[in-house]
């Protein structure tokens, strides 16, 4: 049970390394975005599901703590997207040009 | 249902405030009697409290709310509130100056705040409630909280008053907010080392066994800073003329006499009962600061007021150097002067109080207060203006009034202490005042209008309305009262307030 | 260093609410000047939460464990939950501070179109 | 060192609030620095949760965090400043950071008296403290000693502090709205047509924020009623309610919300919780008590005295949350909208 805890829990955090480097590295507005968006709830997800079997006590799931965390699960699955897409929404409205190949950010 | 007439001079001006709030959406008429009816019920309380504690033996009344107190070795749990012979005084002068500008104020703010008066008189209230709540809580961090209310009811009223007032209640929630913070800081350096929050409690702790204490003599030094920023002493004076000035006529009226006195009780509080004067003492190097500060503080208020041509200004520069007195005399930290300071709390309530009140009866009526044009005044509101006269006799300290005695014992105690400069800033301020008194004499008396201008034969009287008038009256004759009963007072309440004090 | 980590936090403390006092008495902007103050306010509530912290403590909530009833709760294992109430007291007074506030600061804008104190100086005394 | 608990994650934590903080101080931006700053609170959140004040990091997270910088997103809003100038007084800048520095020395000379960090025998932790975790469950039946204490041993505190919300409430309320609506107090035109569909507001926006505010509100009222047992209580639950209407006028407008919460009665219900808390004291002083302590009340209320404290803390909480929902709606509709009540963010 602890290892599939540490399992879901690394890969989370490694999609958060992702995120955060896309987050610097990409060139415009939008791809910014795009990586914030997904890998954040992404690794979040995945950090809580880890969370679900670390609390399990020795082998039992803690059912009521585990539904909690499916509900907050659900929550960041609904409300981290659609914070990004407001943003978008937001950056496209106040003239945010995506990037092209010729490598104008303009 | 007298053993809870302690929560009721708090609890009557709040329940009146959240009553005002609720019935201004239905009869809006109606929250004016509601919130008089609350302040009424507290002054009944207060006043009935001191007959109570004038016949018990201890000379200190407690209540704890919700039941919870001393539990053996933990000391007291809850919240305690306690009434005795220092803050039965101030409650009673707190509660006397609220009714009065209550019913003072509500001509001038049917006139003033046309329309717009909804929820001004429950922030009255919760005002009046703030500063009762200061001056009876027997817990130091209850009294932060109530610190708090009294300040955030007091920007809104300063608010009322439009136009620049909004940036000086700006100011004024910047200084106040960084003595509350300063103060809890206090509190909290305060708490480390002794871990009560209990006034009680805390006077047998501290005087006895932290007196080396570091963190506690740092905490001393934040709580006393912060009740300086609270009550606009000298390096943090800027926001209160301002403030006052700009505020409409029954906020002023109510905010200059009672908002920084209670800060000045609040901090003599912490010096004698939490600290003690044994303390104080032992911490010179802080109190030939706030002596110095004070002379300061009284020098430049008198000064500042010489240059203003507004007698709302003169009024607001005024209380600067009043409060130099009340913090001067409580730092010289001996009999005289102690008993000066609180006796001065109450004398300059009441004078505050007059000055503002007769203030806003001539602005009621010629809508300025501007010093040039009060010409005639005389004989266009002459019992408004002896009022002035006398309320400027006393603030001179003229004999038979309350000024007199409180400036009496205030020289004496600068002279026990050997300050001067202390006793020459209280003289060179008496003679500033005395240089306004005549300005204000020759224009309004000697300086006649000729009536034959406006096709009249005499000039009319034109007087404020009667409950302005009334209430003015009141509080001026109050004062040659008080400077009457001075003996009663000093001898049966304030002596007996104050610790036992070395002899130097 | 053996000196400083214990005490750390309340150096952190000292120099947050310097920073949030600087900013209160320096800064010329209004909204800066609000947000200092929520700093100050936030290094005083760290202040008393961290003098009430234990080592190895258990959150305030009562609950039947191994060395651990309800009736007879290791005092020593739970955090001190009196620091927390006041600092709850003080939160909420901090919040009601900065909304009266920004009130003000929004009505100061409307008349002279600024933020800055300088500005706003200069428009008064015209 | 390692015996330290300070030095887990406290140390890292504490050093990047410090610099949020700065940063927060130092930006031009005032968007920028509003932002920054809800970035701090969540931060000081994490260290409270870390030091076992789970109460007070859920209070910050609602009201600090989430709250306070709606207000200050509001104002900026309204005004339309999004940067400022540094203004140039520099002798002045320099003279306030001497100010700062030597009240940061006379703070610090106090450093060798203090306790170190954690100590269960310190003063704080060893006068009164013990009582209250000792009697917590013997004397009102509640697990959670935060509620008891806040509630019960320490209730006047809360009723002042809801009246500290209440007096904001009314404070701002008669700043911006009574100044903005004129010379008279008018009712807000009652708006008959349901909002006309705005295209440049998302569609996506509206459904998540519709799927998300009725699970907020029962997770609110969840933490009010379930106080007792977890961390949380009339405060949290208030302002979470009060955040769940506030996502809705954000996501939808101000005037859907308007026309189920009217300004009339947004207000009467500010003022009714305060109402509410103070009667039950007073209920109390009816009943033979002195004010506020609920054991009075064990005869209109079921189960023996413990029990009667118990019930009498919900019973406060809920005119906790009413007062505090109303106030944050209140508070920002009037910063939303500064006090004309049309618009919101």
């Amino acid at each position: 049970m602890e290892y599939i805890a540490y399992f879901f829990i690394v890969v989370g955090l490694i999609f958060f390394l992702g995120t955060s480097i896309g987050l610097l590295r990409f060139p415009d507005f939008y791809t910014r975005m795009h990586a914030a968006g997904k890998g954040d709830t992404l690794s979040t997800v995945l950090i809580l599901v880890g969370c679900i079997f670390a609390v399990g006590n020795q082998g039992d799931l803690n059912w009521i703590l585990a539904l909690k965390i499916l509900l907050i699960i659900n929550f960041v699955f609904i409300g981290s997207p659609t914070a990004t897409h407001a943003m978008m929404d937001v950056g496209e409205r106040a003239g945010a040009k995506p990037w092209n190949k010729k490598g104008e950010n303009k | 249902m007298i053993k809870h007439l302690p929560i009721f001079i708090v609890l009557a001006p709040l329940l009146g405030a959240v009553f005002a709030a609720l019935t201004s959406w239905y009869r809006p008429k109606l929250s004016f009697p509601v919130v008089l009816s609350g302040l009424f019920i507290s002054f009944l309380s207060s006043f009935c409290l001191i007959f109570k504690l004038l016949n018990s033996e201890s000379g200190i009344i407690h209540y704890q709310l919700g039941g919870w107190g001393d539990k053996g070795e933990y000391g007291i749990v809850g919240i305690q509130i306690t009434v005795d012979y220092l803050n039965s005084l101030i409650l009673t002068a707190v509660t006397i100056i609220s009714l009065l500008t209550a019913i003072f104020s509500s001509q001038s703010v049917n006139r003033e705040l046309a329309g717009q008066q909804r929820y001004f008189f429950a922030l009255f209230s919760l005002l009046v409630t703030g500063l009762l709540g200061i001056t009876i809580t027997g817990d130091i961090f209850n009294l932060y909280v109530f610190m708090e209310i009294a300040a955030l009811s007091s920007y809104a009223l300063i608010a009322y008053g439009k136009g620049r007032s909004y940036m000086a209640s700006f100011n004024y929630l910047i200084m106040g907010t960084m003595g509350a913070c300063l103060y809890l800081l206090g509190v909290g350096f305060v708490f480390v080392k002794t871990g009560t929050l209990n006034i009680e409690n805390l006077s047998l702790l501290i005087p006895q066994t932290l007196q080396a204490s570091q963190a506690v003599f740092v905490g001393f030094v934040l709580i006393i800073v912060g009740a300086w920023a609270k009550m606009a002493f000298f390096p943090m004076h800027g926001w209160l003329p301002n403030a006052y000035t700009y505020a409409p006529t029954a906020s002023g009226a109510l905010l200059a006499p009672l908002a920084t006195k209670v800060s000045v009780y609040a901090m003599i509080r912490i010096m004698i009962t939490v600290y003690s004067i044994d303390y104080v003492l032992k911490s010179p190097n802080i109190q030939t600061a706030a002596l110095l500060l004070s002379s300061i503080s009284i020098l430049v208020g008198s000064f500042f007021s010489l240059t203003q041509t507004n007698l709302r200004k003169i009024a607001c520069y005024f209380i600067v150097s009043e409060i130099g007195y009340m913090v001067g005399g409580a730092w010289l930290a001996n009999d005289p002067g102690l008993k000066g300071a609180v006796y001065h709390i109450i004398a300059d309530a009441a004078m505050t109080s007059a000055l503002f009140m007769v203030i806003g009866c001539i602005l009621f009526r010629t809508g300025q207060v501007e010093l040039k044009k009060l010409d005639g005044l005389f004989y266009k509101m002459p019992i408004t203006f002896i009022a002035l006269v006398i309320t400027m006799a006393a603030l001179i300290g003229v004999p038979p009034t309350c000024g007199f005695f409180s400036k009496f014992y205030l020289i004496q105690g600068a002279a026990q202490a050997g300050t001067w400069h202390f006793a020459g800033a209280l003289l060179i301020s008496s003679l500033i005042k005395a240089v306004i008194l005549f300005r204000i004499i020759e224009i309004g008396y000697n300086k006649v209008p000729n009536p034959a201008k406006e096709g009249n034969k005499t000039i009319p009287r034109d007087e404020a309305p009667l409950s302005m008038l009334i209430p003015t009256l009141i509080v001026t004759l109050s004062l040659i009262a008080l400077g009457i009963f001075t003996d009663t007072l000093i001898t049966d309440f304030i002596a007996k307030a104050l610790p036992e004090i070395p002899a130097p | 260093m053996e000196d400083i980590i214990p005490k750390f936090n309340y150096i952190v403390v000292v120099v947050l609410m310097m920073t949030g006092l600087w900013s209160m008495l320096a800064q010329g902007n209004l909204i800066k000047k609000c947000i200092g103050m929520a700093i100050f306010q936030t290094g005083i509530i760290l202040f008393f939460i961290s003098i009430g912290a234990k080592n190895d403590a258990l959150i305030p909530i009562l609950t039947e464990g191994a060395n651990h009833t309800f009736d007879n709760p290791n005092i020593d294992k739970v955090t001190n939950p009196l620091t927390q109430i006041l600092m709850l007291t003080a939160i909420v007074v901090g919040v009601a501070t900065l909304g009266v506030g920004l009130a003000l600061a929004q009505k100061v804008y409307q008349q002279h179109d600024s933020f800055d104190e300088d500005e706003i100086l200069n428009n008064q005394t015209k | 060192m390692a015996d330290l608990p300070i030095w887990h994650y406290d140390t890292l934590f504490l050093t990047l609030a410090l610099l949020f903080g700065i940063t927060a101080l130092a930006m031009q931006n005032l968007m920028g620095a509003a932002i920054v700053f809800g970035a701090y609170s969540f931060l000081m959140c994490l260290i409270w949760t870390t030091m076992g004040a789970v109460d007070v990091a859920f209070t910050e997270a609602a009201v600090g965090a989430g709250v306070s910088t709606v207000f200050i997103f509001a104002t900026i809003y309204n005004t339309g400043v999004s940067a400022t100038p540094n203004s140039p007084r520099i002798a002045f800048k320099i003279f306030a950071g001497l100010i700062a520095f030597g009240t940061g020395a006379f703070l610090l000379s106090a450093l060798p008296d203090f306790p170190d960090w954690g100590d269960p025998k310190s003063p704080v932790n060893s006068t009164i403290a013990p009582y209250y975790i000792a009697n917590s469950i013997t004397d009102a039946h509640v697990p959670n000693i935060v509620t008891t204490v806040l509630a019960d041993y320490r209730g006047f505190d809360t009723l002042l502090e809801t009246t500290v919300v209440f007096i904001a409430c009314i404070a701002i309320y008669s700043i911006l709205r009574i100044d903005n609506a004129k010379s008279k107090v008018t009712e807000p035109d009652i708006i008959t047509s349901p909002p006309a569909y705005d295209p440049t507001d998302s569609l996506i926006i509206r459904q998540a924020s519709r799927i998300m505010v009725p699970f907020m509100q029962l997770f609110a009222l969840y933490v009010i009623a379930h106080g007792h047992y977890s961390p949380g209580g009339g405060f949290q639950g208030g302002v979470i309610l009060g955040a769940s209407i506030i996502l809705l006028s954000i996501s939808f407008d101000l005037k859907h919300v308007l026309q189920q919460w009217t300004e009339k009665k947004i207000m009467i219900l500010t003022a009714l919780g305060v109402l509410i808390y103070a009667m039950v004291g007073l209920a109390c002083i009816l009943m033979d008590g002195v004010y506020l302590d609920y054991a009075a009340l064990d005869s209109v209320l079921p189960g023996d005295e413990a029990y009667a404290r118990s019930h009498g803390i919900l019973l406060v909480e809920i005119g906790v949350g009413i007062t505090v929902m109303f106030s944050m709606i209140g508070i920002y509709i009037n910063l939303a909208s500064n006090g004309r009540f049309d618009r919101g963010l």
